[in-house]
């Protein structure tokens, strides 16, 4: 308690970070989340500062450049696909197929369950979806149980909880209400709730004034931190500004896929030097992918 | 700084002595909360929002202030009107996020942060609150209560809450609730609450029109804190239904600075529903 | 399975009902649940056709009415209070009192979690909220139970599924797309996702253009009926339309109130009269309010 | 109806015989969705995309196509693109609501009249499906699937689903999946299901380029329903990995009429992404 009588002048606090300071919220050994559209400044500056050992909750293109970079120990993910790459991401399936991650195998209404727990409070919740089938054998903590009220059988799941969930939305205010554009990610918001701490990238910072036109477009009410990154889901979509880069992904696959079924490294080692290593912010990476790049990218 | 009024003292046009007793219950529980934490305000109580208005204007610019579903932070208003409209869309006028679009308790991970006031038509010793009614059989019960509201999963999740009555009498403060709505400190002692699992903090206080109430640490037992100006120990014991802890001597609760009665009543209470 | 090819010019089915017909959705011994802001249109409607029995997911006033009605077996209500006019909802207290209702007890988490079962498919969800209560002991439907995974202590919330579901919103189109003003109503999308059918009164029918104008502004997709009611709500607050009619719920909490406490119906057999069984239609029952009455209460 | 274009016939400019095999395997599926189900479909799905657009426009005007989080019905339109941008805004453009605003499978209630199409690394006799993996030691896969995404859920709870495959080869059709991730009939019997209390209908189509498999009704195993036009049996069974149940008689796959070719390739497919 606040001993006795006071008034303050003191004012309200802006949630904008720096994407290095925001980055320091990432250390080795943590459960890290990682929203679609997939935040990719901030994942680009986690690999810079050499984090390992992950847990990453996470999908797609983004979770493999953090295997292909070494960040990760073990995934949570419901499909690992290569986008128009191939049926499945080359650095998750080698890692998997080598024994080098650990994959904490699930699937989507499971995820979300675990998810949900954690965002509710509760040690679990149960669900229905996959009785029968192989999940529960191949994730020990996946408990197959008799529900208390009508006996029926169902899959406990435990609470997943993120250290640190990242997004990408469209826009914030300084004090990190956030409004997507179109809508929030597939499993954003079930991320940001289950997390300890949300940082979300955005677009373009907004006035206070502007949120508060339309409180019902609010998707994050305060996020712990917001980092100012344009472009910064490239080479994703973030709807209403940019489709994705096909060609600067198709790059990547093809370096990847490489180095998982030749071990040879030297395309990708090449690609993480050019677009991940050597630039120094997310500013010297959009400088490195070129302003004539990105524009061609707008949406129409 | 509160003391940068004092010089208009006491015969101001704040004069801390013309405070009311619902005043002064909203200046002790303003004083208690504290910047950055997150406000959740029930509907018809009144001296739980000028609470929250008036610690948000003075010393909690980051607070976060939930009416219904709405989620705001006036600080840098002027003034903020009770939301005398109910459930209609005014209530969001100032609200930078509109919470309850269907996933409600959807994320309680912060609700350690998270203060709010319970009333209730009883209370026992032990700061369990009972919003069910009164009577032996569920049934047919002597007097049918409201229900819970959220009570019982915000009594069990926040970080902590205050209990908050509009009257102190040996009806509301029993020896033993009828029914448990929101589980306090349940038959007392420190793990009264641990010992069930329970995250949230428990009561705080219990204020009513006539004092402030507390729990003995070790017991968990409901005891005297501070009278009202103007109420004896006698009045309040009277006025209870059970023996209340009272220490040796029983301090008056402190009334608002002069700066603190010019925020409730020219943009906490603008309305005065606390002025008489 | 369609035998053979098959190409039809078959058009697609409106969803507007008229409330005569969409009332007859609810018969004796249902679950209704009944949205905020409260359906009044179709409750009045549901009244006049002496429904009997209902077990009804709601509260306060319009709760209320429907027990001053003699519809009403049981209730299933986190809070019945009395609006302006009291604590408690008069006809709710009194039917309580001498057992003329069943109240199955319990709480806003609870009712949620039961509701989001039904949602889900589940037979029951587990919530914390309520721990250490009275509730369990009350409602011997919740079960105390140990969690699977941690030990922990929960209750145990079965299944809560309404057979209709009724709800007042700003606009729909004709197939049921229904977009709130202001955010949908405190539990209304939990009570449309546990329903077997939803029934939604609307301010206005729009264009189906004007819906897929901004889709992410639909609150509810594809409600079973719509039933166009302007003013519908009355004499409660519609957003963006009008504000609650408190002189006309004080006189019927003061008609309720006289009833519960001196067992003269007479005030309330009045009220009832004039506002729910002589009106033919919702349109009669406006004429009764009049348009003056209606006007000012007009959102400003 | 169909049939009014059959004086076009078989030379016109959507002769039936010139019907690719996917175009063939989406007419079959085309022919199996009832107006007013509801057709949520996967991405890199596009034999089952280009089915739900050709029911949609022929027969389905009541039906209702979820692209990932976009719920759209596009009856009234003359021609409905492919949403090849993926995540992007575009995906919505012709939606009437957007269903992914954080309460994904928050009602299942309607679920019954789902239908989805489902892939696989591996399918048994059962309908069993496998996207986890090949392998006998789940932490040393020979070839790592892509994980289960909503299947296991789906399959779950749908009113049936058909098992969609791009290749028909002794690989893929095993006898026994290494893992499940999606239960199709299990070990087979008519309880499979009902036995685990799964609510949905289970499998009922399994459709790849050589022919059409569906499940016998009492032991659930899987059997040759028809082979798609210069597929014989023996070649079908040659490149499955367990005995196919075949009737006496196998019949050719239906071909498009004349009138569903001319939607598919006009207005369900108009990239032409199955024309060869």
């Amino acid at each position: 308690m606040n001993t006795g009588a006071h008034v303050s002048s003191a004012t309200r606090h802006e949630n904008i970070v720096e994407e290095a300071d925001a980055a320091t919220w990432v250390s080795d050994g943590m459960i890290l989340a990682i929203g679609d559209p997939a935040p990719m400044a901030m994942i680009r500056q986690i690999i810079r500062r050499g984090v390992k050992e992950l847990t990453v909750v996470g999908s797609g293109l983004a979770l493999d450049l953090l295997i292909a970079a070494g960040c990760v120990r073990r995934t949570m993910a419901y499909y690992v696909g290569g986008g128009s790459g191939g049926a499945v991401a080359p650095s998750f399936r080698r890692a998997a197929e080598q024994g080098e991650i650990e994959v904490w195998e699930c699937e989507e209404g499971i995820l979300t369950t675990g998810l949900r727990a954690a965002a509710q409070g509760l040690p679990f919740l149960p669900w229905r979806g996959g009785v029968g089938t192989s999940l529960p054998e191949v994730n020990p903590d996946l408990k197959v149980i008799v529900d208390p009220i009508k006996g029926q059988t169902l899959i406990a799941v435990p609470a997943i909880e993120p250290d640190v969930a990242i997004l990408h939305a469209a826009v914030s205010d300084a004090y990190g209400n956030v409004q997507h554009c179109g809508g929030p990610g597939w499993l954003d918001l079930f991320l940001q709730r289950a997390a300890d701490r949300t940082i979300v990238q955005v677009e373009k910072i907004i006035s206070n004034e502007e949120i508060r036109a339309n409180p019902w477009a609010t998707t994050i009410a305060r996020a712990d931190a917001v980092v100012r990154a344009p472009y910064g889901a490239h080479p994703f979509y973030s709807r209403g500004y940019y489709v994705q880069d096909r060609a600067f992904t198709r790059l990547y696959v093809e370096a990847a896929s490489a180095a998982a079924s030749s071990e040879d490294r030297s395309l990708l080692d090449h690609f993480l030097a050019r677009y991940v290593y050597e630039p120094q912010t997310h500013g010297d990476y959009l400088e490195a992918v070129g302003v004539k790049q990105l524009i061609a990218l707008y949406e129409y | 700084m509160a003391n940068d009024n004092a010089a208009e003292g006491q015969s101001g046009p704040f004069d801390p002595t013309t405070a009311s007793r619902q005043e002064i219950m909203a200046t002790f529980l303003a004083n208690d909360l504290e910047d950055g934490e997150i406000l959740q305000i029930g509907a018809a109580m009144p001296v739980g929002e000028v609470a929250v208005r008036l610690a948000h204007f003075s010393h909690g610019p980051n607070m976060e202030l939930i009416f219904i579903g709405a989620r705001m932070n006036a600080a840098h208003l002027d003034v903020l009107p009770t939301p005398e409209f109910g459930w209609d869309r005014r209530t969001v006028r100032w609200a930078e996020s509109y919470s309850d679009t269907g996933h409600r308790f959807d994320r309680v991970k912060d609700w350690h942060r998270r203060v709010f006031f319970v009333g209730g038509v009883q209370v026992d010793p032990y700061g369990n609150t009972n919003l069910i009614g009164v009577g032996d059989d569920h049934r047919r019960l002597r007097f049918r209560g409201p229900g819970s509201v959220g009570t019982s999963t915000l009594a069990t999740l926040v970080g902590r809450y205050h209990i908050v009555l509009n009257s102190h009498t040996a009806r509301t403060f029993v020896p033993r609730c009828d029914f448990v709505s929101a589980y306090g400190w349940g038959q007392g002692g420190a793990d009264a609450r641990t010992k069930l699992g329970l995250p949230g903090g428990g009561p705080k206080y219990c204020v009513t029109p006539l004092g402030v109430m507390d729990f003995a640490p070790d017991t968990k037992r409901m005891r005297l804190r501070s009278r009202h100006p103007g109420v004896s120990v006698e009045e309040i014991q009277a006025n209870t239904g059970f023996d209340l802890d009272v220490g040796r001597e029983v301090p008056t609760t402190p009334l608002p600075t002069p700066a603190q009665l010019e925020i409730i009543r020219t943009r906490a209470d603008r309305r005065g529903a606390l002025r008489h």
